[in-house]
């Protein structure tokens, strides 16, 4: 599935999108967090606080306990800030 | 009458007079049109702001907008809505945002213009980051924009 | 900073953009303008509108709505406030009258701009008279104008 | 004292303004409705329903019961309809 992060989400990683293949018991989109904050620093600084990261299923805004089976692309970034 | 909402994320800066005249223009039923135009202020709790750059996630912005605009367009009868919303680097006193509403009467227009511009404050996929003295910084989410979207679920 | 209140009644058309760059051109302190346009309806509960003639009490117009503009910056911090309320014979789509209020934040220039609508619809001193095909007939106060003003002594 | 008149008192009246000078028992602005009313047809038609006439005191809106005693200019019009 692809992944695209944004803001300084986006910043921390050091990219905008990449293809993951998490593993079948990374159910859910915080399960999905837990599992990048492992991919390295980086991705550890990103999601250091998880709970404060928003998320999108395919474009729609979603809970951390969101099930992300069938996902084609999944976003995560900080609260918004625009208006 | 509804006309079909223009929605529109763009680099460019907005014309005000222009986006109501097309939402207007040879239309004899809007007895009342809402402008609120966001603007870049220079100074942030007392920082000078020398830029502020805007980035989204293109797509979901456009969706999540569209979607706040049929909501609004339930809730109140609205001839016409034009939103228009800027990203990239912007100096202070330049352009943001704008968001239009058209009824007939003046109640629904200020209302659904109101609802809109918290629902995009709140959700739309935008992130802002500052530029000042002290080097770049991303915007922190403000928890009474959060507050301003409560209200309407209660009505 | 408050710039002096533009406040103005006339014939002539009104442009929004040079309104509101009149309010904002050069400074970087406002982060929110709202204009509010009134415009002529062409139907009135059904019948055919022809066009509407406004009708003014010169001088103690300009007061009221002095003394309302004042009222709003007193309860709101606002930049800048902008009326241009037109008179004489308007045909169906033409421009009525203009609010503009600019604020550091949205909430105190939506607030501000619908408070003085509510008041303007009220208390200004001008009258509506229609032509339709049934003849012309001076327009009835709306009740519910005057329960538009009292929500806003209650907060 | 200067009377002005607008809107549909204007028209059934049929001037915009004129000199009055009321006797002294005419006392608030309800009074001089009342004595208006008394100059004619058409005053009596301009105001045969005083309870919906609005009056004004050098420019300021003010209730019926207004003493009129020290007005330079006094004016009478329906319900405003601006906006």
């Amino acid at each position: 599935m692809k992944v695209k992060y944004f803001a300084w989400v986006r910043e921390r990683i050091g990219k905008s999108e990449e293809t993951v293949e998490p593993p079948a018991n990374v159910r859910t989109v915080g399960d999905l967090m837990t599992w990048l904050a492992r991919r390295g620093e980086t991705y550890a600084h990103a999601f250091e606080k998880p709970r404060i990261i928003r998320a999108a299923i395919d474009q729609a805004h979603v809970k951390q306990d969101a099930v992300i089976a069938g996902a084609r692309e999944i976003a995560f970034f900080p609260p918004m800030t625009g208006g | 009458m509804t006309a079909k909402p223009t929605i529109r994320i763009q680099q460019a800066d907005f014309d005000i007079a222009r986006e109501i005249a097309a939402l207007t223009n040879g239309r004899t039923d809007i007895g009342a049109v809402v402008s609120f135009s966001g603007i870049c202020r220079g100074n942030e709790n007392g920082e000078d702001i020398a830029a502020l750059t805007l980035e989204h996630y293109p797509g979901m912005a456009e969706a999540e907008i569209a979607r706040h605009v049929e909501s609004a367009m339930s809730r109140w009868p609205l001839s016409g809505v034009s939103i228009i919303h800027r990203v990239g680097r912007l100096n202070p006193g330049e352009n943001i945002v704008l968001v239009l509403t058209a009824s007939q009467h003046r109640q629904a227009a200020f209302a659904a213009a109101e609802f809109l511009m918290d629902y995009l404050k709140a959700n739309a996929p935008f992130w802002k980051r500052e530029e000042s003295a002290a080097g770049t910084a991303w915007v922190d989410a403000r928890t009474h924009d959060d507050a301003a979207v409560a209200r309407w679920t209660k009505s």
